[in-house]
């Protein structure tokens, strides 16, 4: 009874924090309370015992999203960009009685459903020695249904190829992002000095543990990731031209190692098959290409196209 | 090792996809990426031809625990559709995009970018698990967004944006429909989902969330107000891919998962309803296809209406009608109508990319004595038009005469008028910028080798084939069909 | 080779056609050569076909477009009929276009499109299904629509679009009312009537009439003419081709095929469909003959003319009476020798003197003395007078109308016949009794003889059928022959 | 589904959240802002995925679920990513973050 007070609490705040950063009157609240509603969630998935989806949460959904929208705002304020203006009553009264609707339905939907579930989770278990790992989640993620994430790899590098590509023409070639100038005495400069070595280490660690305890290439790095960032924005470290050689080999090399293996399988006769005696480090391979690529792929996206010509 | 030829159709195109990011490839390799690629897909028919619908179980692992791909005919044929368009495509895209000496923005962005939606596209084609499928849509939304802004003018950008709000939308209403599906049933794969039974509240939800989703990415009316600027505001090659492609792909899911997982679900009222969407996209695309001043813009709102056809789909061969023998009459047709209007619909833009860039803009007078200055341009316009009117002897005319037969077997005469009267309204969209290829004076003053001319010219006779040789395509995407149309038409 | 023989004859128009799209514009001679020797290549082979044809053999190649839909090219006797006609057209007609167009441009395009719309015409004659007659008829618009246009000025364009509005709609219909049909009975062939018993009345009558109405705007039946008389912008050649080869023809005889090969001329019988037939074929021609009376400059009188005239194959074939159908028939043969005449002359008269316009032809007579003969021996056809072909039509049709039991087609004739008097005779006594007006006295020479011989030809022939309308191979002993052979109503 | 157990009441917030998003998605003109209402929207779906996934008397959450919503976040931040792109180059060309309001098309009749 007191858990279930928690779990409504919870919840609770988290619709509320979501009102807010959807309704709220001015843009860069919004951002913040987006920010706060993804570590709520953070926490809820924790309470819910899915601490890899916890930490991917925190670091994507709160962290990296939430530091791209600061930067978009900042930028938008700079563009002298203005609010449109709000939507007429009317738009507003029928979206909000089909948005009603879709949650009502979804909740009968819920209401029809088998209370004992169904899930996999049995079927994982059970083939779980196979996969060359001990984490569920990771077993599923680089094993069961590699081929989804060797998809999603791919996905983030589409991306970084569609943000570059929306570049001035000019500036191809450049640096990507704004240069920034943080005062060497200042808090982010200091923090610039301090946290990268820490945040490498962790960063490595949660990489490192992903095969058998919560984590891997996507939260560990979105870590190495937030490093770099630091780095950046803290005005120590620029990144590298776009043109760079060894940036876009970084880029590709997750999305590239991964695809070697699966080819390498297709060809000795099954598509991304890792064979059990050697599933656990051809996954700890594919992890280390894939969390540089990660790592490189989420701060150049956050850092956008570049900003300035070729020096 | 052929076997694995589908595969290979995904890996190929992606590693052609990370070496051009690295630098864009010479040439030469260009060219033997898309005879590889163009090789593995032959090699993919073949197999189904000789043995058949087969799966593929991803990493060996079976379903529902791992991802199976699925080779039949259905997805074959697209598979092949996809390979002679982006062949095509690619070559129309050398001249514009091979950097000569200095990398430039479109000159590098264009070819990862090509070969992306072309793995992605192979992907969503091969698939058989639904959150699979989620993935590969998004992958190809991304790749085509990132397509769409390439000119990054603002309208361009605009266009990029709308799109992205209907895709992006689309995806999640769609992966809202999965989680509730493997809620209730505990797995994403579609063999097993299509044993299971599929009713209740939960189930219909689901079905309702998936086909708005899919309807929103195939740009089905009313969602349709994304896909005019975007495909018209794109370099042509993209256009090409964009509008010829890339739609049958949320398509083609749509088929999946109503004639494989949930055939029995929808009522009578659902489909007619979702018909008469696609009627309402037939007759609205049409007349403002008639309206536009911009030659790319014409072509694009025909997309709206030739889109329209699939649905129509639904109200012919779905729910109790797939027990009846005129539904694969119309799942044919409709399957039909979606290869011979990707080679006709890419040619039409490659040949409206030629014209305009002889003429040096994109208005319809741009056609202006088309004839006597670019023949072979002016051919494959025509030869286009005629698929994407219905008439013999074309690809499009087998798949309305399929679907026309289906709609008088199954009593419903009023699909049968909007069917023949889309061609009329087609005839009327078309023959503005072919009237004008015969006027006296040309106006493209830029001159186009013949070589390049003649890569539209091809895709249009392609499309022209395939209503002349049709048995076999016909036969082939039976292959793998649960009730297959062994009798033919009746 | 026997089976490949409707192939063969197909490809003697295709090929060249094919060929000739990707000429470049200056090779004339090359172009020239390649038209007309597939137009001779195919005169000889249909002239073979008539002589196996006659002896009894029937052709038959086909392929399944799709299972079910079957594509089947057929020779019988009423196909052969009108490739036979087509045929020496489309000779002629090459010969005539290549002095009619002299060095002008776009002649590549000219003659590609050309060339596929006799390809189409053979099509429609070979069809052995419903689909396979849609197939070419559908090819048929789409290769004289660039025909229509070819000048590219403002006024082909707006008749091009004309055309479309009007064929692209007919041939909805058409298919509307084609698949209804078959998804009700099944393919539908043409060597047997289709099975029409397990049909509703009303449902058959409404494909028929559906069927008719699709066919009967390339036919130009009233109300649905306005085409016609539109595209007479178009050169000389094209005229000639529309209203005497191909596609007035390809209407008619798509409404021949369908009353005695689909439904059978009994069962139209049956369904009390042939007066209301006959009735719109006789309103037509009395509509055309009064339209064209009006008519101040000559190629819209010869087009209403041919609007009229097209109707009395209508007339024969919706009259349930074999005299009627041998009319009908021959006319076929007989309105096409006729009317090719008048618009070869007219295309003559415009070249060579200007002339558009009725009262421009004052006097010429005495200038281009071949051209006014073959014209006057084309008019006098029309109106009838014997012993020139149409009088044999006509003659005909008279007595198949009394053998139906319709005296009243004998009226419509005769009213038709003095309209035509009074239409055409203004225009022979212009030619010939008028002194030499402006365009007379700047008339130039009746040359190349590609130009002027054509003409002569078909108005020779024209007279010929008439003269010897007796013998066996004579227009009127085919018709006859088929009528013995297909149909004994 | 009776019964409220913690799955239960965490997938109903993700049914609200949804709702929240589609409601920021259908008003708000401002891109960012629809941005943010299509990350909530997804959130809430992968809270619904996972919180379904964690019903029932088991132990341990269902792993496949936890394994396709990081998938899914990854696909979602590579999304906003290049939405955020198009639209700061955008906002760079025209002034204006929100999409113009008249239909695509109607505004050029010939």
């Amino acid at each position: 009874m007191i858990e279930s007070v928690f779990d409504i609490l919870l919840c609770a705040l988290i619709v509320g924090v979501a009102l807010a950063a959807v309704l709220g009157p001015r843009l860069f609240s919004s951002v913040v309370f987006f920010i706060v509603y993804g570590l709520f969630l953070s926490v809820a998935w924790t309470h819910l015992g899915a601490f890899d989806v916890a930490l991917a949460e925190a670091a994507i959904g709160a962290g990296l999203t939430g530091v791209l929208l600061v930067a978009a705002v900042s930028r938008l304020d700079r563009l002298g960009v203005k609010e449109p203006a709000p939507a007429p009553p009317v738009a507003r009264v029928t979206s909000a009685l089909a948005a009603g609707g879709l949650s009502g339905a979804l909740v009968l939907a819920l209401w029809s459903l088998d209370p004992d579930g169904t899930g996999l989770a049995p079927v994982v278990e059970a083939n779980l020695h196979a996969s060359g790992v001990r984490n569920p989640v990771t077993a599923v993620l680089l094993n069961f249904r590699a081929y989804d994430t060797l998809i999603e790899s791919v996905v983030l590098l589409v991306a970084l190829v569609g943000v570059w590509s929306i570049a001035d023409e000019r500036h191809w070639g450049g640096e990507p992002g704004l240069r920034q100038h943080a005062r060497p005495d200042g808090v982010l400069a200091t923090f610039g000095r301090l946290l990268p070595p820490l945040g490498l280490l962790v960063g490595v660690y949660i990489v490192w543990t992903g095969t058998d305890d919560p984590g891997g290439a996507f939260q560990g790095g979105t870590i190495l990731a937030a490093v770099w960032l630091l780095l950046a924005m803290a005005g120590l470290s620029d990144a590298p031209a776009i043109t760079r050689r060894r940036l876009r080999l970084a880029v590709i090399a997750g999305p590239g190692v991964f695809l070697a293996v699966a080819a390498a399988g297709a060809v000795g006769g099954g598509f991304l098959v890792l064979p059990t005696e050697y599933a656990k480090p051809l996954i700890q391979e594919i992890e280390a290409g894939l969390a540089l690529s990660i790592a490189a792929t989420l701060a150049l996206l956050v850092l956008g196209p570049p900003q300035r010509g070729p020096r | 090792m052929i076997a694995m030829a589908p595969v290979f159709c995904i890996i190929v195109p992606l590693a052609a996809a990370f070496a051009s990011v690295v630098r864009p490839l010479p040439r030469p390799l260009v060219g033997l990426a898309i005879l590889v690629v163009l090789g593995l897909t032959g090699m993919t028919v073949a197999e189904v031809w000789q043995q058949g619908a087969h799966r593929i179980p991803v990493g060996g692992w079976q379903a529902p625990l791992g991802i199976a791909l699925v080779v039949d005919g259905l997805s074959g044929a697209l598979l092949a559709t996809t390979a002679l368009v982006m062949t095509a495509v690619l070559l129309a895209a050398l001249p514009e995009f091979a950097d000569r000496d200095r990398e430039t923005r479109k000159g590098w962005a264009f070819w990862p970018l090509a070969f992306l939606v072309w793995a992605a596209l192979n992907a969503a084609f091969l698939s058989g698990d639904l959150f699979n499928i989620y993935v590969s849509l998004e992958f190809l939304t991304l790749a085509t967004l990132a397509l769409v802004s390439l000119e990054e003018t603002a309208e361009a950008l605009e266009a990029a944006m709308r799109y992205a709000l209907f895709a992006l939308f689309g995806s999640l209403a769609y992966l809202l429909g999965v989680v509730l599906l493997y809620a209730a049933h505990g797995t994403l794969d579609i063999a097993l989902l299509s044993q299971a039974d599929l009713q209740g509240t939960n189930s219909i939800v689901a079905a309702a969330l998936i086909t708005t989703g899919l309807a929103a990415k195939t740009a089905l009316f009313p969602f349709h107000a994304w896909l005019p600027p975007a495909h018209a505001g794109a370099p042509a090659p993209a256009s090409a891919m964009l509008s010829g492609l890339v739609p049958k792909a949320p398509f083609f899911v749509l088929i999946r998962f109503w004639f494989d997982v949930a055939p029995d679900l929808p009522g009578e009222a659902a489909l007619q309803f979702i018909g008469t969407l696609g009627a309402a996209a037939i007759v609205y695309g049409s007349v403002l296809a008639m309206r536009q001043t911009q030659l790319k813009r014409l072509v694009a709102y025909s997309t709206v209406a030739q889109l329209g056809y699939l649905f129509l789909i639904f109200p012919l061969a779905g729910g109790d009608g797939l027990s009846q023998v005129w539904s694969a009459g119309a799942w044919t047709g409709a399957t039909f109508h979606a290869v011979s209007h990707a080679l006709a619909k890419a040619a039409m833009f490659l040949a409206a990319g030629l014209v305009v860039h002889a003429a040096g803009h994109d208005r319809v007078s741009a056609m202006n004595g088309l004839t006597q200055s670019m023949p072979m341009t002016a051919f494959a316009f025509g030869l286009a038009s005629v698929t994407i009117m219905g008439l013999p002897p074309s690809g499009g005319f087998v798949a309305k005469y399929l679907l026309l037969t289906a709609a008088f077997s199954s009593g419903q005469f009023i699909w049968a008028a909007v069917i023949v009267a889309g061609g009329v309204l087609a005839a009327g969209y078309v023959f503005r910028p072919l009237s004008r290829t015969f006027f006296h004076g040309h106006v493209q003053t830029v001159a186009v080798p013949r070589r390049q001319q003649a890569v539209p010219l091809t895709l249009a006779a392609l499309a022209l084939l395939l209503g002349i040789v049709s048995s076999a395509p016909y036969a082939f995407l039976q292959t793998g069909r649960p009730i297959a149309a062994e009798e033919g038409l009746e | 080779m026997t089976p490949f023989l409707p192939a063969l004859i197909l490809g003697s128009a295709l090929v060249p056609g094919i060929i000739t799209f990707f000429l470049p514009e200056e090779r004339v001679r090359l172009r020239n050569a390649l038209n007309l020797g597939g137009a001779l290549v195919k005169l000889g082979l249909v002239v073979f076909l008539v002589a196996e044809v006659n002896r009894g053999r029937i052709y038959e190649t086909s392929f399944d477009l799709v299972p079910g839909l079957p594509m089947v090219l057929r020779l019988d006797a009423l196909g052969l009929l009108f490739v036979t006609l087509s045929t020496v057209l489309w000779l002629l007609t090459t010969v005539y276009a290549i002095g009619y167009f002299g060095r002008r441009r776009n002649l590549s395009r000219f003659f590609g499109f050309f060339s596929l719309c006799v390809f189409s015409t053979t099509g429609i004659a070979f069809s052995g299904t419903l689909v396979t007659l849609f197939f070419f008829y559908e090819l048929l618009t789409l290769a004289t629509w660039p025909l229509v246009v070819h000048w590219g000025d403002a006024a082909s364009i707006r008749a091009g679009r004309r055309y479309l509005v009007y064929t692209m709609s007919g041939s909805a219909v058409l298919l509307f009312a084609i698949v209804w049909l078959e998804s009700t009975v099944g393919p539908v062939e043409f060597t047997v009537p289709a099975e029409m018993a397990a049909m509703q009345d009303w449902t058959a009558r409404g494909i028929l009439v559906l069927l008719v109405a699709g066919l009967g705007v390339k036919a130009a039946l009233v109300g649905l003419h306005r085409w016609l008389p539109a595209a007479m912008v178009a050169p000389a050649p094209v005229s000639a081709l529309l209203h005497a080869v191909a596609v007035v023809k390809a209407g008619a005889f798509g409404i021949v095929r369908i009353v005695y090969d689909v439904y059978g001329i009994e069962l139209v019988h049956e369904l009390s469909m042939t007066l209301p037939l006959a009735l719109a074929a006789s309103a037509t021609i009395l509509f055309g003959s009064l339209m064209a009376l009006g008519q101040r400059q000559l190629k819209p009188l010869l087009a209403y003319s041919t609007v009229s005239q097209v109707s009395y194959i209508l007339l024969g074939a919706a009259l349930f009476s074999p005299y009627a159908t041998i009319g009908g028939l021959v006319h076929l043969v007989h309105q096409g020798l006729m009317k090719i005449t008048l618009f070869f002359c007219a295309g003559v008269f415009d070249e060579r003197a200007g002339i558009h316009d009725i009262d421009e032809l004052d006097g010429i007579g005495a200038r281009m003395p071949w051209t006014s003969v073959a014209f006057t021996i084309g008019a006098l056809g029309m109106i009838g007078l014997p012993p020139i072909a149409g009088f044999v039509s006509k003659w005909y049709l008279g007595l198949g109308g009394v053998g139906a039991g319709h005296e009243w087609v004998v009226a419509v004739l005769a009213a038709s016949s003095l309209l035509n008097c009074a239409y055409f005779l203004p225009v022979l006594t212009r030619i010939w009794f008028r002194a030499p007006g402006p365009h007379a006295a700047a008339a130039k020479r009746e040359v190349p003889a590609a130009l002027v011989v054509p003409p002569a030809i078909t108005a020779a022939a024209a007279l010929a059928a008439g003269l010897f309308a007796a013998f066996a191979y004579s227009p009127l002993g085919w018709a006859t022959l088929i009528v013995g052979r297909e149909y004994t109503p | 589904m009776s019964g409220v157990d913690t799955g239960t009441i965490f997938a109903l917030t993700g049914a609200v959240l949804i709702g929240i998003g589609v409601y920021g998605l259908l008003v708000r003109g401002h891109m960012l802002r629809r941005l943010i209402a299509f990350n909530v929207m997804s959130s809430g779906i992968f809270l619904m995925f996972g919180a379904t996934g964690a019903r029932g008397p088991a132990a341990a959450p269902d792993p496949v679920p936890q394994a396709l919503i990081i998938t899914g976040l990854v696909v979602a931040l590579a999304a906003t990513a290049l939405v955020v792109a198009l639209l700061l180059r955008y906002a760079q060309i025209t002034g204006r973050a929100a999409l113009s309001e008249d239909m695509p098309g109607e505004d050029d009749p010939a």
